[in-house]
């Protein structure tokens, strides 16, 4: 079966390695920070200025000096740092971040990858986005596998306005994990139940299968 | 000291100045660290076809979204404007100009501009619409995309405490644009929640040193939050 | 927490990996606010053909100026070497290559290198032998200089304090490049003061967030003064 | 007579306006702050990272960790900042610096200045001259006017290696206040008991002189 949102966050999180810096994204990125595995400790980067981001506050700790990147009233752990905005992209851009995890309308089997606009009916802007797909050292992108009507995000050509080129490593999906290197997807592992075929059907892009494709392994 | 004490004691003072098709760079990001009062003093005084520079235009009614109601915006270049209405109507309808900027491009174009430095590169927005129109150049096997920097005739910022010369400390993550933006203005106003006397704020632990800041002004402030989210203490 | 424990316990393991042929950056400006230990350590270790990146190289027989006594430096990049007979020795023999950069120029090219920015267009050196071979251009009426960043396969800074994740505080007018530095290399060694728990720091004061720095070692510090002066109280 | 050290820090000082942020070099200019004239106040910037410089210390104040730009023991008023020299060059590239007195080994009728290296002589370093002359607003230059052997230095074009371009608005000698415009120097003043003849054969560039020069008027 699909992965739930939860399962997605679940698998992403055992990407993380011991003292990793993290910066996840809104949305399923948000979820793996409960997933750390144990005897594993990461920080997780917030970009608009923190370093050590913590839980959310209990009513009492509230604070409207004190957000996330998503505009979420949060906490600090022992040991952040608090800084710029300007400090904080120069830790993205100059690759400080080990591991960026973020979402996306599009990926395509050159890596490239369109998160941002869809023209004529959505115009948020771009945020941190670019900046963290151009900076971090590893680039994970967690999306379900195709959209509603059921047509593969996983492409040969981004059709939507670029957030980044050539950026994107790793991804995973409701239904896969998959690897992005010389110009196709390697798939990895699948999701418990689902078939290769399943996946092959739901991959636009050049999708390569090596061998015996195992399934994805929850602890 | 005359030369040296900034503080004013009214937002007319504060802002005095300021004329229809400036640019003003505001700190902030989303209602985060932004000056209150200032934005309220420009939208009292109805200044029109104003450039406005910050990561985010407020949200309908609060922050720089007020400045939308009356149409003072002309061009707002920021990186993020999802959270308002009037902002995508008059987007779409032509009345606003709008130069979306990635969030960190924008704080470093705001820094060099303070900082003297007229265009950097960088890879942020290289094969995006971003870089469209722009200088690109491969330096060692990367490809980045010339970015010029950003100045303003006027930068508004919050911070926490401010003594008379300027000197400011930002609280938490409201510091966020701020440091950045006082650098940037021809004349930096900065509206704060308490001044304190000479000497109090230690040397080394000063984030925008008074050199950058033309006005200080005392003030209240509502500090709306965007996302309240709460865990079972 | 393995990961984040940064605190090395000798200079071996603070320096391991360095080789000959590497690029260090070293903090300071003058003898003021050095990494004395980390100095003496590559010293110790004897590595050759280093391009040294640093504001001064030290004096004669203190600070970097130790280096030179083994010939240990192929290139030295500073602002200003007014103070070491040995370094004009080697400099006019034509054994020690220099590049010698405007201090604010090498400032930035530090911090850029640190933030991802690998040139940038500066109006300082125009006009000058510092802008000789360099693209030049004209940019709003004013001429500037295309600078290409600087990075290290070694930083090495002195703080003050520092927690076991690496975040530093400096002390006084010892900050100086210190906090340049310590973002530009691949690997930053910081030597400090005094190591203090987590949560010691207060956050948003903190000089340099641990992201940059991969060791920390406690140390002594001999902070020897160049020029004494003295009033009468 | 020509004036003295001292005469010329006074001389510079009278260009000094409250609330000005001023870099001064070493040597001379150094001299400046014993200067202010009364009723006005200005704040001194070292370039390695300090605004809001005070005096020398006392023999109880002096710390290693706390120098000026001189590499010289020193201390900070009430309401300084200290900062990284990035951001001190930020401050001074940027144009926030006010005014800035500093020596020259010539100066040219352009507004040229060299004063950094003398080839085959005498290569210290630029240290932050090149910045500054680059950066500040307005550039006081204070030099005796002819070296020791009387040849001038105040020349039609530098012959030494620059250390910036068209920068220097202001000259402070020993023998004269000087203003560089429309390519020559302006006689604006003279030393006491200096005659104007005295200047115009000292000076090798080109000099212009308005009608009667007055004598400088220390208070």
């Amino acid at each position: 079966m699909a992965l739930s949102r939860e399962q997605v966050a679940m698998r992403v999180a055992q990407e993380l390695k011991d003292g990793y810096y993290v910066n996840l994204g809104i949305g399923i990125p948000t979820l793996v920070a409960n997933y750390v595995p144990a005897g594993i400790e990461v920080m997780l980067q917030s970009e608009n200025g923190l370093l050590g981001m913590g839980p959310y506050p209990t009513e009492a700790q509230i604070d409207a000096d004190m957000i996330n990147a998503g505009k979420e009233t949060v906490t600090a752990i022992k040991g952040a740092a608090i800084f710029s905005s300007a400090e904080s992209f120069a830790m993205i851009r100059g690759g400080h971040v080990d591991l960026t995890v973020l979402g996306a309308f599009e990926v395509d089997q050159n890596g490239n990858i369109a998160s941002w606009m869809i023209p004529g009916k959505l115009v948020k802007g771009m945020g941190g986005a670019m900046d963290l797909v151009a900076g971090a050292q590893n680039i994970v992108v967690t999306m379900t596998h195709a959209d509603k009507y059921g047509a593969s995000k996983l492409l040969d050509a981004c059709t939507l306005p670029l957030t980044g080129v050539g950026c994107v490593k790793k991804i995973v999906t409701d239904l896969a994990v998959l690897e992005v290197k010389d110009g196709a997807f390697h798939l990895l592992e699948r999701a418990p139940g689902i078939s290769v075929e399943e996946i092959q059907q739901k991959t636009a892009g050049k999708l390569v299968i090596n061998g015996e494709i195992p399934e994805m392994v929850f602890a | 000291m005359a030369g040296f004490n900034k503080v004013v004691h009214s937002y007319d003072e504060a802002m005095a100045g300021l004329e229809n098709g400036m640019t003003v760079i505001a700190g902030g990001f989303g209602l985060c660290g932004i000056p209150e009062g200032l934005i309220a003093q420009i939208k009292k005084m109805g200044t029109r076809d104003l450039t406005v520079v910050s990561n985010n235009c407020g949200v309908d009614g609060f922050g720089l979204g007020v400045l939308l109601e009356d149409r003072q915006i002309k061009k707002m270049v920021a990186s993020y404007v999802g959270e308002n209405a009037l902002f995508e109507k008059q987007l779409l309808s032509g009345e606003l100009e709008v130069e979306l900027t990635p969030q960190g491009t924008l704080a470093e174009k705001i820094r060099a501009g303070g900082a003297g430095i007229p265009a950097f590169f960088t890879a942020t927005g290289y094969g995006t619409p971003v870089a469209e129109g722009k200088e690109t150049r491969e330096i060692n096997g990367r490809n980045y995309v010339l970015e010029p920097s950003i100045t303003g005739d006027f930068a508004i910022v919050r911070a926490w405490k401010a003594d008379r010369y300027g000197n400011l400390v930002f609280r938490h993550t409201a510091m966020n644009f701020n440091p950045m933006v006082a650098t940037a203005g021809k004349i930096t106003v900065a509206e704060v929640e308490e001044i304190v006397e000479p000497g109090e704020l230690e040397p080394s632990q000063i984030h925008t040193p008074g050199i950058y800041v033309q006005r200080v002004i005392q003030a209240k402030f509502e500090k709306r939050i965007e996302r309240r989210m709460v865990r079972q203490g």
